[in-house]
């Protein structure tokens, strides 16, 4: 591992000492929720978009 | 001052809004890298909490978003009723989302760190209730100004709500800091975190700085769509979408 | 006379007319309180326990309850909107429709509230700290509760909306007001307490009246 | 002499322009037609007229001899009545702040507009004609300088309309002024007019 960290291997780190699931699920969470949040940002991007694209085209 | 108002309208602030948010989304997702690389990699284990208090490089930076975003809400949204600008309410507004979620990811992953290291889900410890109680005033914000059809009213009331709100965090903080202090004595706090070596401490103040990138890149994304949604019939925007 | 007793003796007219809203909301406190012991059980060592809390969250919830009556009716039939077109003050017009709302609301609540006591097997002298904590705190849940009365006016949902926006708001005033009956009943001085919550008072008397006023042209624009 | 002047007015309700570019000036002594078809926003230009609405552009200005704050009053489409009042009772407590009137000088509004008998029926009693009655009666009360009435016909009689038609012309006769948006005629001297 780089920087004279004091993990031993990978299995040794995702261990993350016995609180493997606590940790990751957190940080899973996090990410998880940012995933969302950009998905539904573009979603409602294109909506807006389309909508301003129809409107241009009724006028 | 005309320099600054020269951005007030949706219209210039839109193609701003768009130069800015790749920069921002890329520096977010570095700045995540190196602080997780610096929490995981490179800090030491805690002496009592073993390599479980890892969880504060999220949760930490998660809570004091939720509270930092609030605050800046609740500036714009009193931009936007002093000066009657719809660019500063729509900012609020677009801010509040980010905020409601990282008040719930503060929650879940207080949650998730109190059960290893107290063995509960839920600690009804100061800094947790409060946060509960902030993540109930962006749902009181979002309900408000999502349940008026008039924009102008939507921004100047849910304005108003933020104000008195902002007003009420430092009120509310101490009462629920004297609440559990009178019930439960000081014995049990998620407040006193662990000593803290110095890879931790820049551990935290990066992870803080890309939830602060992403947070803006989040709400300048938002803002757009919501000038999008809000200006549909204007001239500008029909040439402004690609 | 000034606009504050104009408002506030027409205010008690009309309650006084159609008392039956009132009535209901004096109902719901006392109902809601007494369903505590039902669902908990009827050891009076545990209710003595948990009374404070239980009296209070039903006064807070009745209080919310009675909310809608500052302003709605006056809103449906436009009287409202001549109030505010007219030339006085509006803070004060509606700080004399918030002290209306606490007379018919908030102190036939605080009159009630010994009837709980008796029901939770509280002891006679706790009860003036009750009714020392009710009453004001009474008066300050109708001053927040007026901001979001005022914020929600004449939309579809406003029913549940103020709840959602009120309630976070309404947390210190319980803690402190509650925390005060709680302090009495374990033996220790209920003052730090019943000071916060009448310094809480002070501060909502100030501002809410003109937040409120804003909030209400806000809403009739 | 009171003058009210209106100097590019534009109003928006929910993001699209309702008018603009509204200007006008109106004396004591004179009022003013407002015509335009439904949705025009006539309401909107009383109502910011009024102060209750904060307009997208342009200015209202006051001036003349008024003192600070020129004394204004709208009569919208609802007649602002409360049920469970007395007819009496409203023109006396039913808005605070309005002035002071002495039960005599009710009485004798009252009378005025043909509602003296009906002085203490409760107004959940009282036909929509004779709610619209006694808004004319409050009118006369209020001695407002300003008068803004949203389709003042509605709901009243053919004397309802002659008793309007009969304060309108008092109050202009004793320099007060007034803008009137009505589709019917009003059994007053043509005055200014102003189509949206």
């Amino acid at each position: 591992m780089p920087w004279n960290s004091h993990w031993v291997g990978v299995a040794d780190f995702l261990a993350m000492g016995g609180y493997a699931s606590y940790v990751w699920i957190s940080i899973g969470a996090c990410a998880l929720a940012v995933l969302i949040e950009s998905l539904q940002l573009r979603r409602r991007h294109r909506a807006a978009a389309r909508r301003v694209s129809q409107l241009r085209g009724e006028a | 001052m005309n320099r600054w108002l020269h951005f007030a309208s949706p219209q210039r602030f839109y193609p701003l809004a768009g130069r800015l948010m790749p920069w921002l989304v890329v520096s977010a997702a570095l700045l995540a890298l190196a602080g997780l690389a610096i929490g995981l990699l490179i800090a030491p284990s805690d002496a009592q909490q073993g390599e479980g208090y890892r969880i504060i490089f999220v949760h930490v930076p998660a809570s004091w978003m939720s509270m930092f975003i609030y605050l800046v809400m609740a500036f714009w949204a009193g931009v936007g009723l002093v000066l009657n600008t719809r660019l500063s309410s729509m900012m609020a507004q677009a801010l509040a989302p980010t905020g409601a979620m990282f008040a719930l990811l503060s929650l879940l992953t207080g949650a998730l760190w109190g059960k290893p290291m107290w063995g509960a889900w839920w600690v009804w410890d100061a800094r947790l209730t409060s946060e509960l109680i902030l993540l109930f005033l962006y749902l009181g914000f979002i309900a408000l100004y999502s349940s008026i059809e008039d924009p102008s009213r939507a921004d100047r009331a849910s304005a108003v709500l933020a104000l008195v709100g902002a007003v009420n965090v430092p009120i509310i903080y101490f009462s629920v800091k004297w609440w559990s202090t009178l019930h439960q004595g000081a014995s049990v706090s998620l407040t006193r975190s662990p000593s803290m070596a110095v890879t931790m401490l820049w551990g935290m103040g990066i992870m803080v700085l890309a939830f602060w990138a992403y947070a803006i890149a989040v709400a300048l994304a938002r803002v757009r769509c919501i000038i999008l949604e809000r200006e549909a019939r204007a001239e500008w925007v029909k040439y402004a979408v690609e | 006379m000034s606009i504050f007793s104009l408002t506030l003796r027409r205010d008690l007219l009309l309650v006084i007319r159609e008392p039956a809203q009132g009535m209901a909301v004096l109902a719901f406190f006392v109902m809601a309180a007494s369903l505590f012991p039902i669902g908990v059980g009827p050891e009076s060592a545990l209710l003595r326990r948990i009374a404070p809390g239980i009296i209070w969250v039903a006064a807070l919830l009745a209080v919310l309850l009675g909310l809608p009556r500052l302003f709605e009716a006056d809103f449906l039939d436009g009287t409202l909107e001549q109030m505010v077109v007219g030339p006085v003050s509006l803070g004060l017009l509606v700080l004399g429709k918030i002290v209306a709302h606490w007379l018919s609301t908030g102190v036939p609540i605080v009159l009630l509230s010994p009837l709980l006591a008796i029901q939770f097997s509280l002891d006679r002298d706790s009860l003036l700290v009750m009714v020392g904590s009710l009453l004001p705190g009474t008066l300050l849940l109708s001053l927040i509760g007026a901001i979001g009365s005022a914020l929600t006016l004449g939309l579809r949902n406003s029913g549940v909306l103020v709840t959602v926006l009120v309630l976070p708001l309404y947390v210190p005033v319980l803690v402190f007001g509650a925390g005060a009956l709680e302090a009495d009943l374990a033996g220790m001085d209920a003052a730090a307490h019943l000071y916060l919550l009448v310094a809480l008072l002070a501060l909502a008397l100030f501002f809410a009246p003109w937040v409120t006023a804003a909030a209400l042209r806000i809403a009739l624009e | 002499m009171f003058q009210l002047n209106v100097r590019g007015l534009s109003c928006q309700r929910a993001e699209n322009i309702l008018f603009s570019g509204i200007s006008f000036a109106l004396e004591g002594g004179a009022w003013l037609h407002v015509k335009g078809r439904n949705g025009a926003g006539k309401s909107t230009l009383l109502r910011t007229l009024a102060g209750l609405v904060r307009p997208a552009s342009g200015v209202v200005t006051f001036s003349g001899r008024l003192g600070p704050a020129v004394r204004r009053v709208l009569c919208g489409h609802q007649a602002a009545v409360k049920r469970e009042l007395s007819a009496e009772e409203n023109l006396r407590v039913g808005i605070p702040g309005d002035s002071p009137a002495s039960a005599a000088q009710v009485q004798a509004a009252l009378t005025k507009v043909g509602l003296g008998k009906a002085a203490s029926v409760p107004a959940r009693y009282l036909s929509e004609g004779q709610k619209r009655r006694l808004v004319l009666a409050r009118l006369l009360l209020q001695c407002a300088d300003l008068w803004l009435l949203d389709e003042p016909v509605n709901g009243l009689d053919s004397d309802g309309v002659e008793l309007l038609g009969l304060f309108l012309r008092e109050h202009l006769a004793n320099g007060g002024a007034a803008v009137v948006t009505s589709h019917q005629p009003l059994p007053v001297a043509v005055g200014k007019s102003l189509a949206l």
